[in-house]
């Protein structure tokens, strides 16, 4: 099973600034309230730029894995 | 008692009333430079807002008009001087140099090869980006007629409107980032 | 009779921004709460910057009409 | 019943008083840059800003002082540096080259006689309307000092301030419109 449940997986890898917000903001509309999307990216400024664009949309980032030469964001969408 | 409740009532009322309102979610952005550089940064950052839930008006003045222009598009009947403008000043966006480190050209060449192989979307890609995502572009009429630029010349974005400064004024008073670039 | 009982035309042919809305600005004062301007324009810009200075400042466009080489625009005071 | 009242009543004060007050219908805007497009753009903002019922300040800085400059006025006293830069600073408005396009000074004269052809407000005119509607002209003491321009060397303008940064700020976070140029 997924982690954190999540039911399905945006491939943001080797996409720059500022595609990795722009994408999460348009398919966070193609999953259920309450359900969890796996973000993979390679920009490390989608670390702090995840948990703003959360806040902001009113979204949440229920987990952050680090690994090597890969960051893994869930989102659940909120709203 | 009463008479207490509907005094303080009052003087609340008066104090909620006199509140200017708050600034709403939105990016008010003069596009005054012409530089590839300032407009990469510029469309990201209308870019980025739409997707953090902001509206985005993009207002092109003075340079920044010139990057608006569709170098497919010939118009005829100009004056001398808009002709001299006309040729003087890069027809579109595939013709604007950086604010720095041109030199002549390659400086700005191999920036764009860097971008493409970095896959930072080109700003053709951001234009075409921003117009899906809903960033407003008004167009500032004065530079227009200064320029000598005809509005049959700009490129095809959807609503872009014709304005002056009042028109970004009463964005930019109700919006909460502003910015001149 | 003058259209929508205009008591004074302010003739702003040939000014480019930011001059037309200047111009009201400072003209407006000159007629009384309840009267209308007829201002003539030549500035293509004036069609949306009348209406946001109207909002902005509290005033009224009554109506604007647009004719060959030449835009008018009837301002009602109303502050 | 009555309680209630006296509760909710109390509870909404308490909320009003912790919100935060919204902007005033203000411009603050720094004028960084010495360049005379932007120096126009500037003062069309800031006029604009006084039409649509704002107040509108303006904060002259680093190049911008040098617009500020009086070229009838001559001062003595000065030390080396500052008559070197004194020299090589452009002397008042009249002086001022565009960002892009000076080409010598050709493009700038162009710009220049284009705009008197399209009865575009100078620059002359457009101070004059900024002291006549009331914009604001602050003066960052700072740049004064660093250029080694004496008081007596700016331009006469209505009630202009001498002041540093705080001023600044104190102006712009009660403002709905800040910029930088």
């Amino acid at each position: 099973m997924a982690e954190h449940d999540a039911v399905k997986v945006l491939d943001l890898k080797g996409l720059p600034c500022p595609m990795p917000v722009v994408k999460i903001s348009q398919e966070i509309g193609s999953i259920d309230v309450g359900q969890v999307v796996e973000v993979h990216t390679t920009d490390p400024g989608s670390l702090a730029d995840f948990p703003a664009w959360a806040k902001s949309s009113g979204n949440e980032i229920v987990e952050t894995k680090q690994e090597e030469g890969l960051i893994r964001i869930f989102v659940k969408r909120v709203k | 008692m009463a008479v207490d409740v509907a005094t303080e009532l009052a003087e609340l009322k008066k104090k909620v009333d006199e509140m200017q309102p708050g600034a709403l979610p939105k990016l008010s952005m003069v596009v005054f430079s012409g530089d590839l550089d300032k407009l990469i940064a510029a469309l990201i950052i209308a870019t980025g807002a739409v997707a953090m839930g902001m509206q985005a008006v993009l207002f092109f003045t003075f340079w920044g008009t010139a990057a608006l222009r569709d170098p497919k598009v010939n118009v005829g009947g100009k004056d001398f001087m808009s002709k001299m403008f006309g040729w003087m000043l890069p027809k579109g966006r595939g013709k604007l140099k950086l604010s720095n480190m041109h030199m002549a050209g390659m400086g700005t060449a191999m920036l764009k090869d860097l971008m493409r192989k970095k896959n930072v979307p080109s700003l053709d890609q951001l234009f075409e980006m921003a117009a899906q995502l809903g960033v407003q572009i008004k167009v500032c009429e004065m530079s227009m007629d200064l320029m000598g630029f005809k509005r049959e010349e700009l490129i095809d974005y959807p609503n872009k409107e014709f304005c002056g400064v009042a028109t970004f004024l009463a964005d930019a008073k109700e919006s909460s980032v502003q910015l001149f670039i």
